[in-house]
């Protein structure tokens, strides 16, 4: 089985350096939760594991073998969900599944697109187009992205944003069935979600003492 | 292969249920023909003369204009992340939206070309040969265009910015495809601006889908 | 020396095309040097507004360190 | 500028060089000018307009070299993702920009008494006046962005693509017949211009050079300076 | 009369502070004009001949692209909705704005505009009611595209969508302004041309805010 | 003293009736604070007060005087904040303020904006471009706007998003003053804003009765 592991990952976004010497591993059926303030790095840290921002230092491995020898692998391996739905308010909510399920190698896309609606409590949805739903359905149908077809890891910014209690229970139903099939998952979170077992991850903690030592000292040499 | 089809039909679909994408760049096209006429003034042989080039300008503008948000809804809703994480490679996708918005944009510019042609009187002789050009011609422009769209991803003042980097780009395409034109005019034969216009479209085949996917890649950092 | 002006009857050509060589390479030059300065002194004014150095940055520090008015001076 | 990309350390090769270059340049430009306006001769087609070709000529060679480099530095950042290769690009580019300029000025201003007109739609001229665009539209790119960086990655790519421009220039007078003239010194079988007229073309291009050299030492420094004040503000402003 | 002010000089600081606003309309202006000797062909005469027609043409897109964005960035970051409660009336907002425009991006297009004669071998003649036609031209260029602009205010595809608004309106402008261009060339009187050009600025200058503030109100709502 | 009031209020956005008989009157010195649900309306009672929005029916008034007789007088006696800052990224944070300052028709408009800067504990953002500031900084520069120059009736929508504690507090002062010294304030909120003796206004009083069939009706229309 595979474990998903990255090693003295650091991340810097612009001049700033948002963490530094962050490690982690992932093996199969576990869970690691992502904790932190805003601006601590957490949705950062998921785009560098997704393969979205190259870390500025460290490494992401796949039982060992680097992400950048097979870059195609790691995709085929995960999804991603992020603050964006992706949701063309033209389409139906059925077509833009059926084209994410076909994109990711879904057998029968239109039926696992159908099936996935089903489980996350929308299935009359379904041939509604996208700007006629609300914001909880629209995160709902991208969470349905996730099920329609297959992958081993789940990287989730964030994903009960605009979910009620309802859709909660059912997400949380889902990753709990995910990581029993031996999926795993990484995800981030401002608030509660049950995930049993699950390892922490507080990014406060990889976030630099910010010293301007380093300005300072090339002002001074500057001066000289 | 499939995959690449699949995302050309889905932007075929999107572009036809959103009304008139298509439509507004073909009358940008006639509009712009228009306006020489009132510029120049309706001496006939006058507009014959400059009827290849007039044709061509707008034919660079309208592409240019409608090229201008090739990627940014893909960009704005998180789609564009989301295909760069498919397993369909980056180049792929950029060439599929790029045909995609030729079938929509460009084909409508090359039917309605010959009636321009009509009401600047150009010598019915030219007809086929501006059709011609046009055909090879069109691709060329939206592929250069998509690494101009790409590349202006996210910038302020997209629409200007974009015809500054691309305009020049394209000036080789509008030299041969007018030149074409008018060798066919004067009794020459194109034969040679058509295989030169028909060389870019090979290079930029290759080129313009890697070039627009580094800058895609950028885009999404 | 006026023959030397006159440049054998082109002086209306050869001296513009000096003049304006002239003219972009200076001004560049000088324009360089503007923005260097301009960009130095607003460096200098916001590094003397700091003067405390190697504060952690705690995220429930923020509100607790000192702050004192940046400099006066506008984008470089 | 972060702490990895070290810039102490082209700071210091940098204050360095300028001297010398600066003096250089001085040096060079000086002996050049008395060169071309005194010590060489009239041609004995053009006359004294050959004056022009001192300042045409190596300010055309500088506009490809620029671009070149610019390119090359592009590279760079794209690969390596090196800072200083970013930054070297976006500070060359006003100065490439500017000996474009002045090879079209000058280009004209001679274009005038010998050919009888200031410009004409040749391949030549025309493919140099598309790498003048080329030049603004890549710093109108790189300006227009929020966030610098992202400003000039999209930059370095457009400097790669615009590259196909540069042997169309080099070559545009061999591959189509125009008005302008051949290359008769940068070309296979060595010059074949006059030594009199060699030396001072030689000695213009090399100030120009020495004077690139400078400017965008000088440049860089201020695109460094402007980065730390960026930081500066960002880190003042988020507290 | 303050406060107008204050607002032109407002956007002034903007547009300087952002950078090359002014710089790109100009350089838009520019690339349009030099596309057409590559697609007419380099002869100086047929050249001449259409200089007048063509710059002006480029005169006109260019200043429709840059106006594209006059109201948007007011408008998405709310600056606008603020502007509508001031004690300002909308119409003056309006005129504000757009004079404000008007420096920034049609001055430098009368000021490059005779080198783009000489590029196309205008004869020199022309040069002086080049610049006044455009001088009393682009203001009413802005004034209309102001409308425009306010229309399409909120809308998908607002580039495409504005031109085909405003070109039409925009054709007797191009009419007054290359034909005294023309007059002037074969040694006519240019006078009756420009007292309509003046005509029609004078109209468009109590009209253009009024339907442009009427056009913004609906947008905010 | 005035008294700002409405009457019999009816909102149409789109084809949907927002809320409909809405009667509100507030006296000087006195708060109104907007409650209820996403989309019960409180946003756009808001933008009617200002005049932002014409009520399908129904009118407000200063004193009796129904404000579009005078539409002039009722702009300068209200400051409005939505949910944009109107902040221009490239002008410094004291140079937006007087801009707003000036407009208003403060005398001094550079001084007043320093003081409101001050006073919402952010002086030494003054010359920093708007585009380094946070969102919490940029919501405290558009509330600065409403004390750099002096108006009757505050109208806030939502406005301590972003805010926190110690901002709030400076807020609810800022209230405060402006209610003792006789003026007036209408806020909607989702949190808890401390406002000594205001009147609470529930918005989904006047919701009319919305059934939610109407999507799975969508749902048979299209599938027939
Ligand atoms: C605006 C008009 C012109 C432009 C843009 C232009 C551009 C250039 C460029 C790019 C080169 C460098 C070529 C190389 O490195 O191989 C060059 C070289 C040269 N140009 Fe021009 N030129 C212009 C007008 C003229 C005119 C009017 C003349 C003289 C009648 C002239 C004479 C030369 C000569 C003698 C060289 C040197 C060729 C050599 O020996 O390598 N140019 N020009
Ligand atoms: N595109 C960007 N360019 C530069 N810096 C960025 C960018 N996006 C985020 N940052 C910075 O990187 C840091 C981490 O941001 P990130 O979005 O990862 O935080 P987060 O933990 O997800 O916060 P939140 O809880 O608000 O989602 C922040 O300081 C932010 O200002
Ligand atoms: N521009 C618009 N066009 C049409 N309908 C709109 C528009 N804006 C809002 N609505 C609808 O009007 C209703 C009331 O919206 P409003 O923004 O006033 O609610 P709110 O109480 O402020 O909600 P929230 O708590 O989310 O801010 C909603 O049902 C919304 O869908
Ligand atoms: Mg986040
Ligand atoms: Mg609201």
């Amino acid at each position: 089985m595979p474990v998903f592991a990255g090693s003295e990952l650091t991340c810097l976004r612009g001049d700033r350096l948002v963490f530094t010497g962050l490690d982690f591993r992932i093996g199969p059926g576990e869970a690691l939760v992502l904790l932190g303030p805003n601006g601590s790095g957490k949705s950062s840290l998921l785009r560098v594991m997704a393969g979205l921002l190259k870390p500025f230092r460290g490494q992401l491995s796949w039982d060992g073998v680097p992400v950048p020898d097979d870059p195609d692998g790691h995709r085929a391996k995960i999804h991603y969900v992020g603050h964006l739905d992706a949701v063309k308010p033209v389409l139906s909510a059925v077509e833009n599944l059926t084209f994410w399920a076909n994109l990711g190698g879904a057998p029968d896309p239109r039926a696992s697109a159908l099936a996935a609606l089903d489980r996350l409590g929308v299935p009359h949805i379904a041939n509604v187009p996208g700007r006629y739903l609300s914001a909880g359905q629209k995160r709902r149908l991208n969470l349905a992205r996730i099920i329609a077809a297959p992958a081993t890891l789940w990287l989730l910014d964030e994903p009960t944003v605009a979910l009620d209690r309802a859709a909660i229970a059912l997400f949380e139903g889902m990753i709990a069935e995910h990581r029993a099939a031996g999926g795993m998952v990484a995800l981030s979170t401002h608030t509660d979600i049950a995930t049993p077992g699950a390892r922490d991850l507080h990014l406060d903690d990889f976030t630099p003492y910010h010293d301007e030592h380093d300005e300072d000292d090339m002002h001074e040499e500057d001066a000289a | 292969m499939t995959r690449f089809l699949r995302l050309v039909a889905r932007d075929l679909r999107l572009a036809l249920r959103q009304g008139s994408d298509a439509t507004i760049a073909v009358m940008f096209f006639v509009l712009c023909v228009v306006l020489f006429p009132f510029g120049v003034g309706p001496e006939p042989n006058i507009l014959a003369r400059i009827a290849a080039g007039v044709i061509w300008v707008a034919a660079l503008l309208a592409s240019l204009l409608s090229l201008e948000r090739l990627f940014q809804n893909d960009y704005e809703d998180g789609s564009l992340e989301l295909l760069s994480l498919s397993t369909l490679p980056m180049e792929a996708v950029v060439l599929a939206k790029t045909l995609a918005h030729w079938l929509v944009t460009g084909v409508p510019l090359i039917v309605a070309a010959p009636l321009l042609a009509v009401l600047l009187n150009m010598d019915a002789e030219g007809f086929g040969v501006l059709v011609l050009t046009l055909s090879v011609g069109t691709p060329i422009l939206s592929l250069i265009g998509s690494i101009g769209a790409a590349l202006t991803l996210g910038a302020r003042r997209g629409g200007v910015l974009l015809s500054l980097l691309i305009l020049p780009l394209y000036i080789p395409v509008l030299i041969f495809g007018a030149g074409a034109i008018d060798a066919a005019l004067n009794g020459l034969t194109p034969r040679p601006h058509l295989l030169l216009l028909g060389g870019l479209l090979a290079g930029a085949l290759p080129l313009a889908p890697w070039a627009g996917a580094a800058a895609l890649r950028q885009a999404l950092e | 020396m006026s023959d030397f002006f006159a440049m054998g009857g082109y002086a209306a050509f050869v001296w513009p095309a000096y003049g304006v060589a002239a003219l972009v390479l200076i001004g560049l030059l000088v324009a360089t040097f503007k923005t260097l300065r301009s960009s130095e002194t607003t460096l200098k004014a916001l590094e003397g507004s700091r003067p405390a150095r190697r504060r952690p940055r705690r995220n429930d520090a923020a509100a607790t360190s000192p702050k004192v008015g940046a400099a006066e001076v506008g984008e470089g | 500028m972060h702490r990895f990309a070290n810039p102490a350390r082209f700071q210091r090769l940098s204050s360095a060089i300028l001297p010398w270059s600066a003096g250089a340049t001085v040096v060079l430009l000086i002996v050049g000018l008395y060169f071309s306006l005194f010590s060489s001769p009239p041609d004995y087609q053009q006359g004294e307009t050959v004056r022009i070709m001192y300042i045409h000529v190596p300010a055309a060679w500088m506009s490809l070299f620029v671009y070149v480099n610019m390119a090359i530095a592009a590279a760079c950042g794209l690969v390596w993702k090196h800072p200083l290769a970013d930054l070297f690009a976006k500070a060359a580019a006003p100065v490439g920009a500017g000996f474009t300029f002045i090879c079209l000025v000058t280009g004209s201003l001679w274009g005038a008494p010998m050919w009888g007109t200031w410009w004409v739609w040749d391949a030549r001229l025309t493919s140099v006046l598309i790498l003048f665009f080329l030049y603004l539209g890549y710093m109108a790119l790189v300006n227009a962005f929020d966030d610098p960086q992202r400003g000039m990655r999209a930059g370095n790519v457009l400097l790669l693509v615009g590259i196909v421009n540069v042997p169309i220039i080099k070559f545009s007078v061999d591959w189509w017949n125009t008005l302008h003239q051949p290359s008769s010194v940068i070309r296979m079988g060595g010059p074949t211009i006059d030594g009199t007229m060699l030396t001072p073309l030689l000695v213009m291009a090399f100030g120009f050079t020495t004077y690139f050299i400078t400017v965008v030492l000088l440049r860089l420094k201020a695109e460094i300076v402007q980065r730390k004040i960026q930081t500066m503000r960002l880190t003042e402003a988020q507290g």
